[in-house]
This record gives structure tokens, C-alpha cells and sequence, in this order.
């Protein structure tokens, strides 16, 4: 429909139905119980949410374009980041195959632009 | 009747919640950030507000995509903080204030706006955020109570910028129409450019970014001339979390034509973020 | 271009559940009721519906007042029809069709229409019982899939009439716009006038349901002249349901400037209302 | 606001507030296991929803009138009624001061209207 940005993938519905059961596992990591119980047996707790095996993989890989690829939604992916401690720039430097010290400075340059 | 006494808008990036938590707000990372403040209370001291409407965007705590609304009014008598995942530090509850909550929502549906309501809502730091940084010496009493007016930025259509600054205007008339004699101060959270996600993350566009700051003192409409395409093309997937600055913008329309602008600072980056606060009085 | 062939207006009260259940259609408390069906099975089997597009009102299954939108539509790829807490009888799960979802949903929010978009989302009777009036034929399949459109009867304030029949154009409008070949028939669920609450529980004004039905032939937007505090007046709390009704007229004038009546029925009462059913054919 | 209706309560913001901890009990009674712990002690399942005494008194005497009075809902009172399989005459019957049967020749004459 509408031209696409470079190096974005817009969350609309054929994203939404794609990524329903990855995203409804993610929402489900805003209670620690759940977090505990992914980090026990991350395999099972895929399963009771219905992850299909790209996203399973995507998971399992901590792959982020992986996972916005599989139907991810960035707001409920940061949970997922959030149990690794990932912060936004080891996650903006896994997207952009940057090292996290040159993600950090092309953050940096923007002031100057 | 009920008096706005103007607006603020604010960056609400979560890792702001860490850095009060560890009282880093004079280290050299934060410094440019937490300096664009003490103006501000200086002016919140003087201007004395009751209650907070917050314009602010749900971070997939309240709001699952079984029932993501466009609109959504809150309408609890207190707010709890809860757990995001992320370990950022919850914060106390909120007291709200349901008289103006309904006034808000018998207005807006007149209005035909076709909002959710919300008799019970958990808050994320996108509404917290901005109380801790307004009133960074409150304790577990919040200095004011809250009417939070969620706008989806999670799942795509969004409202148009149109629309978003419509909403804000019905709700700057319910609050002037208010049978009250609450002082009420109108905060915009989120924004401004950045994008957390894809190849494009880090993407920061700071000359929209200053003009779009500009145009809500010269020509408030001017952001709603782009469609949330062209909104988010410039300004990034989060960026369009600038709607909210819109809505709070539209809502100071009904306290007067012009507003003065009490102080404002932008500041890149805080995390992967063009930072900004402006606050203006009516 | 996805074609729409016509429209069913029908009431859903729950007791039909049981009678169906029991076999009960041809008992005489109940044969004045389903025998307004079998012209529109008949007309049905020659028009041929693939997709319904379902305005109904939920009854406090799906939506709660923590979370209470206006105008919700469904995205889901199945509706599970649950326990009710009445021991009315559940039916199979109705298949949906996220592409015609997501076409409503994304035309409304364009024109303006501040949606809830539910991804999961629970189906009461008001959503499966005009499914088993139309073709009780069916057993563990559907013939149709269905697009649920809820519309708030449970909290004031509840959107306009004229908002409703504008809902009711857009979602016309954005099914005659879908690119596919499907036939859509649009479905009402609810009223006629009844009251079960209060001491004027039992109120039923068949001079007003029967102008209503009159006018969704002669003068579609007639009822969009009243407040819904006269509709509720004149209708009673749970008459207001006529607002599908409205929803589902508004809708037809995608299709044309005109409508035929296939066949209607009107019969009180059925426990505490005044049943209705209306097809219109464009 | 509005000029009241004869024997009718809106279901307003000011009844919303009232009657949130009935109607979410109500709401609860969606779900089999949920009537069943009421039924099995219904003073601890108000407590758990924190009813005031207004609300657990008209719970107590199952009166409609009354569940109104405190705020709650048809819809969700509804579900309250159908644990003690009250149909809808039952339930117009007692709320009119009428017997059952008077109740339904109101409901029957209004065909001839
Ligand atoms: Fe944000
Ligand atoms: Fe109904």
C-alpha cells in the first residue's frame, strides 16, 4: 500500500496477524512469574503460547530483525530484550550490525546534523 | 470553571526511571537532559496545577492486541505502576481524578470521538516518567492527581495527526467546561525522533525535530498537514510518538489563540533518542 | 469488488438459544417468532453470503469496564463462542476473515472511526444466535465467516445514532471497497424495544418499533433525529439495541440509494421484548 | 443531566463508579469455577471483590432493585441471577412488585398496544 521506508517494517495488520502468538508471549513477560518460568524451560513455555517454528527460532537465536521478520512488535520485544538486560543500543547494534561503540557514536553525530 | 494553566511535553525514555533511581541526574550523560528542567518547576511552583491530564502512549502493558484501542480515557480512582519487564523501577500509585475523567469522556463521545474507557489501568513509565521529572521531589505523594489519555503508537493505523489534534482540542474544551476550581496542566510524554527498531534504528532527525518544536508557538496545525507515513518516515517508528505533543498542543486551544513558551531544551541522545522539553503557558 | 447483497435485522434474545436447544421452533409460544424465518432462509439460499459482517452488542462476556470501547471491531481468524453464566447452550467457533477485519479497520480509522481492534476476542449470543436463525441447518460448520462489529449498549455515555449510521456508511463503504470476489451480507443483532431493569422492566412500544421498521424503507436516517436518551425513552435500555439496526441500514447505502424488503416479522412478546425480524435486499 | 426516565437508572459514569466492585464480581461469574467458589461462600467471594455493604446487602437478599441501587449493571447482573436460573420474568416480576404471571399478561397486552 503505502511505499516503504528504508530499514523499517511498519506493525500493521499483516504483521499483527502474523506475529499475534510471539507478541502475546512477549506481553505476557511484563510478570515475573512468566519470565521465570520462559528462563526454566524456554522450549515448553514457546509451545503453551503457539510459537511457530520461525519465530521459535528467531527466540532462540536473540535475533531482533529475526523477530520483526516472524511478526515481532517492538513494544512488546523489548520485554523479551528486557530479560537479557539488553539495553537500546545492544539492540540498535544487533540491527545494524554495528559494534555498540559505533552505534553509540552515530547516536552521538545526530547532534551535529 | 475549571482553569488550564498550559502544557508541557517531555521525553519519557525509561532508562530517565534508572538514572533518578541511582541519582545520576548531574553526571555528564544526563546532565543535558535533567538541565532542561529546573526552569520548569520553577514555573509548575508558581502555576500551581491540581490535576495532570497525561497524553501519553501504552508501552504493551495495558494494552494487549486482543483489544488495542485508538483512544482510550482513564477513568480509575488510582493508578498503579506495575512491572514492564525491562527492571526499571516501578513508582507509586497515582491518584486519579474521576469527575474530570468523566467529564472528558461525556464530552469526547458527543464529540464523536469513540474512545475506551478505563476504570482500571495499569501505568507504564510513559505516565510516570513525566511526574518524577516534573516533581522530582515527591516522595509516595504525588503532587497532583491524573487523567491519563492513552493514543495507540503501537499497532498501525494509527489516528491521523488530524485527528490526534481534534482529540486534543475536545479535551481542551471538556477541561475549560469543567464545573471546578482545579488549576489543570495539560503533559505531552513520548517523542521525539527515534526508532528502536530494524535496519534504520538510531535514525534521528533533528531539523524536523526544532521545526516541529517551532510550530507549536508559530503554527500549531503545521504537523498535521503529514500523514503518519510521512510522520514516521522523518521522525522513526517511535518518533510518532510526537502525537502526543500534538494533542496536548490542540488542548491549550481552548484557553486562548497563542501561548508563551516558559523554557525548552532538546538534547541528543539519551539512549537512542532526540530528547526534548518544552513547557508553555496560556 | 467483494459485492454486499442485503442486510437481516434480528432480535437475540437468549431464551431462543434454549428453545433451539430443545427443539421448541414450532411450539406455539415460540412459533410466532421463528416462523419469521423461512422466507429469508429462502431468500438466503439464492443470495448466496460468504462473510457477514456481524453489528452486535456484547453482554459483559468479552468487554469489561476496566477496558470499555465504543465501536470494536474483530480480527481475530476464530471466535469462540463461551460460557455466558446463564447455562444457555455455546455453539461452534465461528472462522473469520482477518482480511475483510483488517479493510474495516483500517478505512474507519482513515475516516475517523477511533476502533478498538481485537485480535481474540470472546463471542456471546447476540453474535451466534442470528447465525443459527439464518441458517439452523448448520452444524459444527458455519456456511459463513464472520467480521464482529460491537457497539457499546453497556455504559453511558453510548455513541450517537447519527455517529452509529455513520459507522454503519463507513463500514459499507470499506466492504464495497474490498478487493475480492465474496459476497457480504450485513447482519443486526438486537431489540426491538425492551427494558429489563428498573421498575419500568417489561416496557415494550410497538407504535415506535414498527415506525422504526417503516423507516429503515421510506427514511433510513429517521431515527437519527432522536438523542439516546429519547431512543432509551421511547425504547427502553435494552431497545437502544435498535442501534445495529442503524449500523447495518447506514452500511447498505454503499450499495445503493434503495433497498427492497425481502420479508419481516414483528412479534411480542418473546420473554420480556418485542422481536423483530427485517431482510432488505439492495 | 438529563431529565430522568420513570423507573430507570442510566448506567452512567456516576453509577460506573459506584457499582465497579459488583460488576466485576458479576463479570467473574462468566466462568463455571468462579459461581462455584461463590456458591460455596459467598461472604468470602464478595470480601474478595470488596464489595461495600450496601452491594453485599443486595447480593444477600438477591433483590435487583437494590443491585441497581448500589451500582450495578444488567448486563453483568444478569450473570448473577443465572446462578439461581431466574428467567426474565422472574426478575421483571420482582422488580414491579407484580406476581410472575401478572407480569407476563403486562408483557403479552403489549402486542395490542
Ligand atoms: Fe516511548
Ligand atoms: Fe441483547
Amino acid at each position: 500500500m503505502d511505499a516503504t521506508i528504508p530499514g523499517t517494517t511498519l506493525f500493521d495488520g499483516d504483521q499483527a496477524k502474523k506475529g499475534y502468538a510471539l507478541n502475546k508471549m512477549c506481553f505476557s513477560f511484563n510478570e515475573e512469574a512468566n519470565r521465570q518460568a520462559f528462563l526454566a524451560d524456554e522450549e515448553a513455555y514457546m509451545r503453551r503460547f503457539g510459537l511457530n517454528e520461525q519465530q521459535a527460532a528467531a527466540i532462540r537465536a536473540r535475533n531482533v530483525l529475526q523477530l520483526i521478520e516472524a511478526g515481532g512488535n517492538a513494544y512488546y520485544l523489548a520485554k523479551f530484550a528486557g530479560i537479557f538486560k539488553l539495553d537500546m543500543q545492544d539492540i540498535g547494534a544487533q540491527q545494524t550490525g554495528m559494534t555498540k561503540e559505533a552505534f553509540q557514536a552515530m547516536l552521538n553525530a545526530a547532534a551535529h546534523q | 470553571m475549571a482553569k488550564i494553566i498550559g502544557g508541557v511535553g517531555t521525553s519519557h525514555i525509561p532508562a530517565i526511571g534508572g538514572a533518578i533511581h541511582k541519582g545520576l541526574q548531574n553526571e555528564p550523560y544526563w546532565k543535558p537532559f535533567f538541565g532542561g528542567f529546573p526552569p520548569i518547576h520553577d514555573w509548575l511552583a508558581t502555576a500551581r496545577p491540581d490535576v495532570v491530564v497525561m497524553f501519553y502512549n501504552d508501552h504493551g502493558l495495558n494494552f494487549f492486541l486482543d483489544k488495542m484501542p485508538t483512544f482510550a480515557v482513564g477513568a480509575a480512582a488510582q493508578y498503579v505502576s506495575a512491572d514492564e519487564g525491562w527492571g526499571i523501577p516501578t513508582q507509586p500509585p497515582v491518584q486519579g481524578c474521576p469527575d474530570l475523567s468523566w467529564q472528558l469522556i461525556n464530552t469526547l463521545v458527543e464529540r464523536e470521538f469513540d474512545i475506551v474507557s478505563c476504570q482500571e489501568m495499569l501505568i507504564d513509565h510513559a505516565c510516570t516518567l513525566p511526574l518524577k521529572l516534573l516533581w522530582p521531589q515527591s516522595g509516595d505523594d504525588w503532587p497532583v492527581r491524573i487523567v491519563p489519555v492513552c493514543i495507540n503508537t503501537v499497532q498501525f493505523p494509527l489516528p491521523k495527526a488530524s485527528r490526534v489534534y481534534a482529540l486534543g482540542k475536545a479535551v481542551g474544551e471538556a477541561v475549560a467546561a469543567w464545573g471546578s476550581d482545579q488549576r489543570v496542566l495539560m503533559v505531552a510524554s513520548g517523542g521525539l525522533s527515534h526508532q528502536l527498531d530494524g535496519t534504520r534504528a538510531g535514525h534521528i532527525n533533528k531539523g524536523f525535530d526544532l521545526q516541529f518544536m517551532d510550530s507549536l508557538l508559530t503554527n500549531p496545525e503545521w504537523a498535521t498537514q503529514f500523514s503518519i507515513h510521512e510522520l514516521v518516515e522523518k521522525t522513526g517508528t517511535q518518533g510518532i510518538e510526537l502525537l502526543m505533543w500534538l494533542a496536548m498542543r490542540g488542548s491549550l486551544t481552548a484557553a486562548g489563540p497563542s501561548v508563551r513558551k516558559v523554557h525548552s531544551n532538546y538534547h541528543i541522545p539519551i539512549s537512542n533518542t532526540a530528547t526534548a522539553v518544552m513547557a508553555l503557558e496560556v
